[in-house]
């Protein structure tokens, strides 16, 4: 799996880096001269999920690359904070089209590359989870079914979080949004509506598709790294929580992040031409209320009476999840 | 650089200019706390100072680091009854770090390696007497030496070392470990007149010296009043301790009586199995609960087959056996009499009920005061009498090695300001790294490295050593175990979660700063530090 | 080399010529023959270097453009009609963002009702979206127009379309002069993007732009199309002396010195018109033709110019701006503003309904006698109209009014034209 | 100008007859403009198809609605569209049928037009003896270079060479060899009554 047994008992990989780590088991991030691919001065807000998953990607993928990368890049927050005119964050080939079309154009820059014999530059293709799972999924699909040679790299914070956080197909049941407002009898957003792209990307029989969070930063390092070794479609999905949407402190970002993958509420995975490969176990395993609790999205769950129903349901699919992606015993089959 | 359409092509990294630390409304800082091992060592170490060198595997850094506190590393390794590991916030995470066995790893290291003290800061030309050659004489003498002044031990035994040596049985602590730390010490031109008895200080202040330090220890057993037919079967702790550096050991018999709850008394039910008693009793008047001695240590003993009489006391002591009366606690928890009598056999009693101080050298020194069987000293352990300061067991109700070595500490920098004219001020204390301040999360499960121990056998019928040590191999696991409690280990957490870059690496030693340009203020940085080496401090606007 | 093909496969030889790198495919009639043509080039071997890219629609197959072109390939694609319209968001981007993709467009209706016959509603939707558009009014115009629109693309850093109608261009067999290899890359230099997506110089292209420089960004964007009214003609020149054929240019006159009425049109229809107009002068008619190849850029100066010395203009158009007329006209009437001159709008030909030269005589016989209505429908069945109207005034419930009106017609199959 | 309009059903080749028609022409050095009647060709549906050749350039789009010739690829449509809609006096009919124009019902619509303008030939036998399968189209321009002489069998061949190869193309040249001889040998007999008739 990702994680390479490190022989240090301190903090073992679970850390950024460490002073006495050797060079080779340092993360990128760690890195002194890390290339920075999204510089600061960026717009986003404190405790950003996303420009921090975007950062840890996209530096990853130009290590990976030996900086030899371009990106396209869906409109949404990352787009917005990070290229305001007159300024721009980003320090690689950066190009922004429209909302949904971010996997056509990164299949165009591909094919640009390819025609031109300039098959050692990369493409990677970003968005949010509206421009990748809503309005970019008929070009997504597109550009995997073609197999196309583009990574594709959706942080998914669980909504619109751009135009006011409003419901995206990628919003969580129960979840609080401005257009699935926490009041009437079943307040929040619906049970049984929404999709999760990762399984339908693997239904392409891709190359590559992996899930990840930015809590565990070796493990997207590796997948990103891993990704950029392979040719053809791939498909990392990143969780990347939001203290806006979700009504959490700044500072929770990234705990919010391990708490949802150590409730099992997001599957940390890897899979291979459409068969799952690979899991992130959970590590100390914890009721989703842990997860839910802090976070104002889910604040109408913990009123006078708790919706104990609703709490009931979420850990039921928490534990699908852990069942059918295996996220507690060793070893996949 | 190509000629850009206006406004919608832009140049890589231009976001520079945009500093968004204008929207800080809290801002993070670094800082060092006191970890709880730190914060309870009686000797005042800075273990985990001393830790982040063993992780590296520098070993000798490690122990000149220790060393900066405690002249005594390979003898604390083992006499410590190290509050450090009951305090240590690993404790809730798996078990307490084994900083014991890692000091004890270091001390030997250095008696292996011959590893000298750095040379002592230039001659003051003072010189200040030394009264007794116990931990609190040599931790003393170690540090005048260390700040300059010329230390004179007078030491009345033929041996230095004090309780260590007259106290601490040999199984617990060997004795070429105590010649070669203190050999060190000498070795920092420290003098010592060994055989010297100091009968009256002043007469002695008066051989030149400008300042004292007294720590004569607690060497006069206590006595309790038992009817006994035959007076010589029964007698004290110390005696019996001491016994067993001379050339006759003790003769106890085949059945042994220890009366006392505290280590001592264990030290002598152990001394006596190791005999060859067949049979060796501890006597207490009240629970396992209760009694002072450590309860690892009355593990050990129970192991090694002594046996223990909870809630009973010795009414009196015959020919061949002693009258026990049995005890029950009263509604406070303290013991009362039951009028219940039980008849032991024993060949011996050995009476282990505390010490105290020989406090007849201190006659006619003006302003010093004494108080139930001790000196009083104020902060910077100076007697009433200016001075003329004390420590250890003479000094203090906590008789341990390693109180000793903090007192001993603590007045020599009290002597240094002393003789400078000036008043000691300890430094102030930084606030507590608590178990609530850090982000366990980060840290790998990793269980304490258990010490190879000597078998029952060999441990009832020799003095051998009982506890082993650690490899290097295991040291060096056992100290990566440390969390830095509050002190920052270069983990890269605040560099690598910074949404906004605006942690600047330093590079290994160096830790990292903030560049408050671009800080937006969101305290990431302080919520993932795993040890809580940084605070967030509100931004006044 | 002269040769008798079909104007599709001359306009996908044209854009093989041209040496394209990447190609985007989408099938819709009467586009596909273009498409099919140049696909079969690039499986065969015949046309190398190209990528052709069967993308899943045409939303997409303008984004794969935009992302080709910005990472420095020439690119091409083509579509028609609903196409069109499916991927206007992305028509509109391509030109804000300055990427010089080549697209034909075969004309053709818009629904509802669908229809897949020739009219120019498709292109026209699109008049400001900030691409350059071209009308071809044969095969030989068309397939030359595509030469020159890559040329004209590259040098401004804009998207070009080249419009042909559908089926009547498209799908006709007729007499073309196909140059060769030598004489496109005399004409057409490789592609040197203004910008490109390189990591030897990284660049974000797409910024969001806010009020404070937006305004400047669309002026920018007017300023280019009006260096395009300069260039268009240099660039037919130049076309001349490398091919030795006039084509391209922003209008073309047709007798029209010392024309009383001048008859203005796009596309295709040129031809019957200037047929008509050959025999009306014969009856001793002072009637002459202006052709407007560049819609966009429009030539607002040359039109007046065509215009200055006649008395009325007939635009006749292909396309409809419901609720108040003609396109091209309003545009004429731009270009003749304070000339005093009458205009008339006739809308003509849509969904592929037959202009024939019998109707052409008499709209322009009418019109010189200065009695056509200022909007005309030509060859409009008012006795299906007014019944339909009638219907509708009647019942709430009519019904969908083209099946009824379908009825009225009875079987379409019985019509020839 | 000459302008043949052809008339068939989806499937029977009747855009590519055109098509070969105009290339035939061209291949004689004329200017030739073929294109269909478009719609959602489907097969069985009627189907139209238009053939310009002239001297010079051809500018006219309008459909032909006046033609010179008719080329009826299938009889059937007689009765479900007006194929005649238009055809100039005297104009050229030639119809895909092994039947006579008095058997198809046209003996009244055909009195007293002369014979030599009016003929059938069985072009889907023809086909499916050479090709294989029934499709009329090529057979019959071979009939129509017969009748009309517009364009020579030769140029008929070459357009047939162009389009196709190998069996097929040896196939539909036999056929259309085989037409046109046919409609020649047809011609001269009709030729040959009219003169009788006009002594008499």
């Amino acid at each position: 799996m990702s994680l390479q047994p490190i022989k240090f008992y301190q903090t073992g990989t679970f850390t950024v880096g460490n002073r006495l780590l050797a060079p080779d088991q340092r993360s990128v991030q760690a890195n002194m001269k890390r290339t920075n691919s999204l510089n600061s001065g960026h717009r986003a807000c404190q405790g950003c999920g996303e420009a921090l998953g975007a950062r840890y990607a996209i530096d990853a993928a130009m290590n990976a690359t030996k900086r030899q990368l371009i990106a396209a890049n869906a409109t949404g927050c990352l787009e917005v904070f990070s290229t305001p005119y007159p300024e721009t964050s980003w320090q690689i080939p950066w190009i922004h089209s429209l909302f949904g079309n971010t996997a056509a154009v990164a299949t165009g820059m591909a094919a640009a590359l390819k025609v031109k014999g300039k098959t050692d530059i990369r493409v990677v293709a970003q968005g949010g989870d509206g421009g990748t799972t809503d309005i970019g999924f008929g070009c997504l699909s597109g550009m995997f079914e073609r197999n196309d040679d583009v990574l594709y790299i959706c942080y998914d914070n669980g909504g619109y979080m751009n135009t006011g956080v409003q419901r995206s197909s990628a919003t969580p049941p129960a979840a609080r949004t401005a257009t699935t407002m926490a009041v009437g009898a079943e307040p929040g957003n619906v049970f049984g509506q929404g999709k999760f792209v990762p399984a339908i990307a693997m239904a392409h029989e891709i190359p590559y598709v992996a899930t990840a969070t930015v809590a565990d930063l070796r493990d997207l390092e590796y997948k990103v790294t891993k990704a950029m070794g392979l040719r053809g479609a791939r498909y990392i999905h990143i969780l990347v929580p939001c203290p806006l949407g979700w009504g959490t402190a700044s500072q929770d970002t990234i705990r919010m992040a391990r708490l949802a993958k150590e409730t099992g509420v997001f599957p940390v995975f890897e899979a291979e031409h459409g068969e799952v490969t690979a899991v992130l176990k959970i590590r100390k395993r914890l009721p989703v209320e842990e997860y839910l609790r802090p976070q104002k999205r889910y604040a109408h769950l913990f009123g006078k009476q708790p919706r104990v129903d609703t709490i009931a349901h979420i850990q039921s699919l928490a534990d699908k999840n852990i069942r059918k992606y295996k996220l507690l015993e060793e070893g996949i089959q | 650089m190509m000629d850009k359409p206006f406004a919608i092509t832009l140049n890589p990294g231009s976001s520079l200019a945009n500093h968004t630390g204008s929207w800080r409304t809290t801002r993070p800082v670094y800082v060092d706390r006191l970890p709880p091992c730190n914060a309870t060592c009686p000797a005042g170490e800075n273990i985990q100072g001393w830790l982040v060198h063993a992780e590296s595997g520098d070993y000798e850094k490690a122990w000149r680091s220790l060393v900066e506190n405690n002249p005594l590393p390979a003898i604390m390794g083992r006499a410590c009854y190290h509050p450090c590991e009951g305090a240590c916030n690993r404790n809730r995470l798996d078990e307490a770090v084994g900083i014991n066995s890692v000091e004890r790893f270091l001390g030997d290291e250095a008696i292996k390696h011959g590893w000298k003290f750095d040379a002592p800061a230039k001659s003051t030309g003072k010189r200040v007497l030394v009264i007794g050659a116990g931990p609190a004489g040599l931790s003393a003498a170690y540090h005048l030496q260390r700040l300059g002044h010329q230390a004179v031990i007078y030491e009345a035994a033929e041996h230095a070392g004090g309780m260590m040596r007259y106290g601490i049985p040999k199984y617990r602590l060997p004795r070429d470990v105590i010649d070669a730390e203190v050999q060190r010490i000498l070795d920092l031109g420290v003098e010592i007149h060994l055989n010297t008895k100091v009968a009256n200080l002043a007469d002695t202040m008066k051989e030149g010296f400008d300042a004292a330090f007294l720590g004569v220890g607690a060497h006069i057993a206590k006595r309790a009043y038992i009817p006994a037919g035959d007076a010589d079967k029964v007698l004290d702790a110390v005696s019996v301790l001491r016994g067993m550096e001379g050339q006759a050991t003790p003769l106890l018999g085949r059945r042994v009586v220890v009366y006392g709850g505290g280590n001592t008394a264990i030290d002598v039910a152990r001394t006596a199995k190791r005999l060859g008693a067949e049979e060796s009793i501890i006597v207490y008047r009240r629970t396992r609960e209760k009694m002072p001695a450590h309860d690892f240590e009355v593990e050990d003993a129970l192991k090694e087959g002594v046996s223990i009489k909870w809630l009973s006391t010795i009414t009196e002591a015959g020919e061949s056996d002693i009258m026990v009366e049995k005890m029950a606690l009263d509604a406070n928890g303290f013991p009362q009499p039951t009028g219940e009598y039980e008849r032991i056999e024993a060949d011996s009693l050995v009476l282990a009920l505390g010490q105290d101080t020989d406090l007849s050298l201190l006659e006619h020194v003006e302003g010093l005061v004494t108080g139930n069987g001790i000196v009083q000293v104020d902060a910077g352990m100076m007697t009433g009498h200016p001075g003329v300061f004390a420590g250890g067991d003479m000094a203090g109700t906590e008789r341990t090695v390693t109180v000793a070595v903090g007192h001993g500490k603590k007045a020599a920098r009290a002597i240094n300001a002393w003789l400078r004219g000036e008043k000691f001020a300890p430094p102030p204390k930084p606030e507590l790294a608590t178990f609530e301040r850090l982000n366990t999360w980060y840290y790998s499960d990793a269980p304490k490295t258990v010490r190879p121990v000597l078998d029952i056998i060999r441990r009832q019928s020799t003095f051998e050593e009982v506890m082993g040590g650690l490899d290097e191999g295991n040291a060096q696991f056992e100290a990566r175990r440390c969390l830095s409690c509050g002190n920052c280990f270069e983990c890269d957490n605040c560099y690598g979660v910074c949404p906004d870059n605006a942690v600047i690496k330093l590079g290994p030693g160096n830790r990292f700063k903030f560049n408050y340009d671009y800080c937006k203020g969101c305290g990431m940085c302080a919520a993932e530090c795993p040890c809580g080496a940084i605070a967030v401090v509100a931004e006044d606007i | 080399m002269l040769k008798q093909t079909e104007g599709s496969h001359a306009v996908a030889e044209a854009v093989a010529l041209c040496r394209p790198e990447v190609i985007c495919a989408y099938p819709i009639s009467p586009q596909t023959h273009i498409v099919e043509g140049i696909g079969e080039m690039v499986k065969s071997g015949e046309l190398k270097n190209c990528e052709f890219l069967n993308v899943e629609s045409e939303f997409a197959a303008m984004s794969v453009a935009i992302g080709s072109s910005a990472a420095g390939a020439r690119t091409y694609t083509a579509t028609a009609s609903q196409g069109l319209l499916f991927m206007v968001e992305a028509v509109y981007n391509a030109s804000g963002l300055g990427l010089p993709i080549v697209m034909t467009v075969a004309n053709r209706a818009i629904g509802a009702p669908i229809n897949i016959w020739n009219d120019h509603s498709d292109s026209l939707s699109q008049r400001d979206c900030g691409w350059i558009q071209l009308f071809a009014e044969t095969n030989q115009e068309a397939l030359d127009l595509h030469i020159q629109a890559f040329k004209l693309a590259e040098e401004l850093s804009l998207p070009v379309m080249v419009c042909m109608d559908g089926f009547i261009l498209t799908h006709a067999y007729e007499r073309v002069d196909m140059p060769t290899q030598q004489q496109v890359d005399a004409f057409l230099p490789p592609y040197s993007p203004r910008q490109v997506l390189d990591p030897a110089q990284p660049v974000s292209i797409g910024a969001m732009v806010g009020p404070e420089a937006f305004m400047e960004v669309r002026y920018l964007a007017h300023a280019k199309q009006m260096q395009a009214l300069e260039l268009i003609p240099k660039m037919a020149e130049e076309f001349k002396t490398v091919f030795g054929r006039a084509i391209g240019g922003l209008t073309h006159t047709y007798r029209g010195d010392d024309a009383e009425t001048m008859v203005i049109a796009m596309g295709s229809v040129l031809g019957t018109i200037k047929d008509v107009v050959d025999e009306m002068r014969d009856a001793g008619h002072n009637i002459g033709v202006l052709g407007i190849t560049s819609f966009r850029p429009f030539p607002l100066a040359a039109v007046a110019d065509a215009l200055r010395h006649c008395k009325r203009f007939v635009v006749l158009e292909k396309s409809l701006a419901v609720g108040i007329g003609g396109i091209v006209a309003t545009n004429v009437r731009m270009a003749v503003t304070g000339m005093g001159l009458k205009g008339y709008t006739v809308i003509a030909g849509l969904g592929g309904r037959s202009i024939t030269k019998k109707s052409l005589h008499a709209l322009f016989d009418k019109a010189g006698r200065g009695e056509l209505e200022p909007l005309t429908f030509l060859d409009l069945d008012w006795n299906v109209v007014d019944r339909q109207l009638e219907r509708e005034r009647l019942t709430r419930r009519s019904g969908p009014a083209a099946e009824a009106m379908l009825r009225d017609l009875g079987t379409v199959a019985s019509k020839i034209a | 100008m000459f302008q043949v309009r052809i008339h068939g059903r989806g499937g029977q080749g009747v855009v590519t007859a055109a098509e070969m028609l105009s290339i035939a022409a061209f291949d004689e050095g004329r200017y030739a403009q073929a294109f269909p009647s478009f719609g959602s060709e489907r097969t069985g549906a009627p189907v139209v198809a238009f053939c310009r050749i002239a001297d010079k350039e051809i500018r006219l789009r309008e459909p032909i609605m006046e033609p010179d010739a008719l080329i009826i690829q299938d009889p059937t449509l007689l009765h479900q569209v007006d194929v005649f809609a238009g055809l100039k006096k005297d104009g050229y009919i030639l119809i895909n049928t092994n039947k006579s124009f008095e058997q198809l019902g046209l003996g009244d619509f055909v009195r007293d037009w002369p014979h030599d303008r009016l003929c059938t030939v069985s072009a889907t036998d023809l086909s499916r003896k050479h090709v294989g399968r029934p499709m009329p189209n090529v057979p019959l321009l071979g009939g129509f270079a017969a009748v009309s002489g517009v364009i020579r069998l030769e140029s008929v061949i070459m357009a047939i060479n162009e389009k196709f190869s190998g069996k097929v193309a040896a196939g539909n040249i036999a056929g259309a060899t085989e037409a046109y001889e046919i409609v020649r040998a047809a011609m001269e007999a009709a030729r040959g009554e009219d003169k009788e008739s006009a002594h008499a």
